[in-house]
């Protein structure tokens, strides 16, 4: 009878506990929490901070070899199928029209990702600090946090650095959801009231042609200059031409419903995996953290610094906020932009021409984690 | 490799990064400009859509409307049940 | 010409055919039959049957290695991942509720989890029986049927004793399916009538808070306790908290639907392909049926007698008969319930307070499943 | 292993067992009775949900059901509107 | 610097493009602006186009053993998974009843198979064309096309000549597409002006027992004597029971959609990504889109004649244009019926007497792919 | 194998699995008969159904009259109100 009793207090939790576990487990309890009182990005954060929990269980080894969640990251992570999945999804969910019938928000979405290129410099020169070591990949996929994209920070990750994966991805939704916090401020001092002021003219329509058209010819570009973009931008036009060709309904509806929210489930769940203890526990999740806040804010900065130039350019017609919806973050920063808009003028809404902009910044981040898949990773 | 050079790649990647940002969304834009044309050409100016989403349900325009189309709606359907 | 005729001729049923497999697609057809005419768990027993069926046809190999079942249980059953997922659901459409109205309810919970042991030991005693030789692996496998919890004992058998998986998930539902049959004589005997006709107090109500702290609670003393039943009771509170927190509706839905049904469907089928002959006609399977229905009645008396003793402890506030419900088969175990007071008392509906000890009994026998786990399979 | 070893495994485990899940659970009393004075003293004593299932609306089972919601909703519309 | 822009070029579409590639992109916009514009079968035939598009970009590997498309091959294709899946979701969509109510239908669909074996031995005959070279297996797979069933196609030709694969999907789609076009004019030669207008006798209402026994006594016979088709037949039979039984509506609508509509994406980008360059652009592929054209034509032309037989066997009670539906092709070809006997009479409706030899010409399909298992891929 | 060799194998193939595929349809013939016959005989000729989808058939008449009822009240205030 001793020895039974002695095994079950072998296996038990409060036997085996170590520091950083319970650290890790306090780390998705934080995450559960910001996504369900705060609603940060919870589809994401809540499924992550539930597998940071069940990941750092002692004993349990669910993301062991022949863990549940060692499985899913196997099957879905590794492999990169479910961010892509994630992808079509979103590409049958999104509608280009706003892009479509303003083609040169594009810049817009173009500049924002300068955030990403800047927080690579900035990755590398961290190597300079004692303790902190950088390759050339992991600055990559740290960097592509600046891309305010999700899905892509995880493939590319996946793909560059996947030791660093659960802090790459933790970091990328949190600043996600933290759009409306860091981007007023900066908005509000790279411009002046009159410039805020701006009312935009109508979108003119776009014909159902046009929008079958977008994909396939976004789809043809990436073909002939970026074919490492074409995993992203391939399953997001696919997506998008689900829904847009209208013949082939239940398989719209499928990519927009079954498969984007079971891959999220479990996409959420296989990341949270990635937050354990010595992974996560370390100086260079720090760097990560801060680095990230830098891409964001620089991202947001060059956005609007673009948008003024437009502004300019087009003898005032574009008003500069929606420049900040070009780092993606789909669709929160074109709501902040339409917020910030109203703080200006109570009867401008700027919504739907922050759209443009802001699915802009979805392709534009896929061209650049293809740029940095193609020399980086190749 | 030592730091400056990790550095000299970055700004070589950069530079790289952000030139096929823009030349890939320059000739995106380009393409969009041409695609709209084709479109125009092929459908002719008439048939458009606005880029808001299709929303299915009729707008309420007055409750009174509304009610009489819900009641109407009751009525035929009342009707072809009842032969 | 001959020749191809001679090849046709082999490769047909009706020259291939061995008794056994005569037999076992009998078995399957009496399965769905009962599914089917009986309403016998009809959501897993059909697709069992037809499982059974199709792994026991000759030449085609349905079960083998390279056909679709073999892949499917390959997959689903053996990694352990679908009763995980099937639990996840189970917890997503789950309401605790009347558990966290009444805590006490749990003790009905555990008492009811005595059949499990019971059973253990009998199996154990039946190896003095010639021809019958169950290890203590195969004896905690066995006894998990008397948990009454369909999803634990498939995940149980799988790890611990993956012969005997076919027969232990058709004992383990079909005596859940016995349900309405089996209890009430126990019930009846067991307690008097004044007892059956107690009134019960109606339960308090519960808050919104209350209901997200609930799985959190129940996860946070599984870690510390009992790691071992951390997948199992991890994936039904991940469902619940999914449920209760309102702000994931989309991945809610995709628990409690799609997932669900899809995962039930394969999971039917892989467990019925364990239903081959060599595996299933044996001795041990008389057996197996035997001490599954032993498990069954003992578990329904020991929650019966706990119920009598909170009868007496309480003064006669609590209603013993709802401690039948304590064995989980949820809900069915908590309609006899309220089925056999409503022949005592015509106004008595006891339905929602035999709801706190039926889900109490899920999360027994998953500690128990947990305890098996740690002693037997480490 | 004889079978009467076996036996005493088995009541070994079996004491272990209903052991550990009458202490699991016991625990857990403790712990849902803490819990709800938390739930409590966070959200006081006014927000509160009764424990039954959200009841569903009224589902339409046939046409007739479906012009029965159409024309209540219609009613229900028209008093509203007549207030 | 150098290097890096280097690096880029060597990445690029335009610097690895080679003219195969092109040409199979092209194939693929070809398929989908048949699906989308002609709304020949997009359900399947735009993913294949999509997917013949992402295999074929240079550099990217989609279809590699370490992307995406080849992961979904590997797992969905070669294991023959997909096609199976199809098929139960087909048979939980598909009502037997107008079969069940007309038996001797059941000839309709026997006779339509002759498509197949005529083309079997065309293709075997094909082999004295110079260049063309086909062994027993890739003539059956190619044979299968006549049999218009899709996922009947695809799964056979995973298992006897998976390089062909592709061209065979696309030709067992394109064709089943093209029905409306080829049927009618053989329709028209081979039958009178007045056997067209024949008025069928209404059909007899179907009990639902009727309904449920049907799918079992199918699989018994193909058990009895065919068990190398019990994978097709037992998964039809399944949803269809599924379906019928009224007991599990939750697995029910699951197979009918969730499964169905996932499995059609998937299933679509694999069979596409197998239309690369050097399988495709092969005079081999040549062979098979006209072989397939052939085998349409004959399996309809017999399913007519056979219509013939009944017309005067049953003295004039049966249409023989209803022999035409027999290739299956559900339920295109029944509609095609419906269509060229309004022609003849204007209110003679045939669509319902068509369905019968329709579904039948599915399970005939599944028995000839059955036959050719046993004998060639035994 | 020589073409002729294939050829004979393939003709081999049609009168098998034509054959085949005959005698399994005319064996599922007779198999439907005798089902129909058994359910006929264990369900009793009274008990079916058409072989179209089941579609909802509409019933109680003493609710249409109700129906009626609430249906011109809801028009006959709805016109009082629009005065
Ligand atoms: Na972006
Ligand atoms: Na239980
Ligand atoms: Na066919």
């Amino acid at each position: 009878m001793g020895s039974g009793f002695d095994a079950l207090w072998q296996s038990m939790g409060i036997a085996n506990m170590e520091w950083g576990q319970l650290l890790m487990m306090l780390v998705g309890g934080i995450l559960i929490f910001l996504a369900v009182a705060k609603k940060f990005e919870p589809l994401l954060l809540l499924p992550i901070g539930f597998g940071a929990i069940l990941s750092n269980i002692p004993v349990a080894g669910i993301a062991g070899p022949e863990g549940l969640l060692g499985y899913v990251y196997h099957v879905g992570i590794e492999t990169g199928v479910f961010p892509l999945l994630i992808f079509m999804g979103v590409g049958a969910l999104t509608d280009f029209s706003a892009l479509i019938a303003m083609p040169k928000t594009l810049f817009l979405g173009a500049a924002a990702q300068f955030g990403i290129f800047a927080t690579l410099l900035g990755a590398l020169a961290l190597n300079m600090v004692p303790g902190m070591e950088y390759t050339l990949a992991d600055a990559s996929a740290i960097a592509i946090i600046g891309g305010a994209d999700g899905p892509t920070a995880i493939f590319l990750a996946s793909r560059l650095a996947p030791d660093l994966l659960g802090a790459i991805a933790v970091a990328a939704y949190s600043y996600m959801a933290l759009v409306p916090i860091i981007q007023p401020p900066i908005m509000r001092a790279l411009t002046t009231e009159a410039e805020r002021k701006v009312v935009m003219s109508q979108l003119r329509p776009v014909s159902k042609l046009e929008k079958i058209l977008f994909p396939f010819s976004v789809l043809i570009l990436c073909i002939l200059f970026l074919p490492s973009a074409a995993p992203l931008i391939g399953m997001l036009m696919f997506g998008n031409i689900l829904k847009e060709v209208g013949v082939v309904d239940r398989l719209s509806r499928a990519a927009q419903n079954e498969i984007i929210n079971i891959v999220t489930i479990f996409l959420g769940l296989a990341v949270g995996s990635k937050l354990s203890a010595d992974k996560f526990l370390t100086v260079e999740t720090l760097g990560i953290l801060g680095l990230g806040a830098v891409a964001f804010c620089i991202g947001t900065a060059t956005g609007v610094l673009m948008g003024k130039a437009m502004h300019r350019l087009s003898g005032g017609k574009v008003n500069p906020l929606i420049g900040a919806a070009g780092v993606s973050a789909v669709p929160m920063a074109a709501r902040v932009v339409n917020k910030v808009g109203l703080e200006a003028d109570h009867h401008n809404f700027l919504l739907m021409h922050a759209m443009g902009p802001n699915v802009a910044g979805v392709i534009g981040s896929a061209v650049a984690a293809g740029v940095l898949l193609a020399i980086v990773g190749g | 490799m030592s730091v400056t050079d990790l550095l000299l790649e970055g700004v070589n990647l950069m530079f790289l990064g952000m030139g096929m940002v823009f030349v890939f969304l320059t000739i995106l834009v380009i393409a969009m400009n041409g695609m709209s044309r084709l479109a125009r050409a092929i459908t002719g100016p008439e048939v458009h859509e606005t880029p808001s989403k299709p929303v299915a349900a009729p707008k309420a325009t007055g409750e009174e409307g509304e009610l009489v189309a819900v009641i109407s709606a009751a009525i035929s359907r009342f009707r072809s049940n009842k032969k």
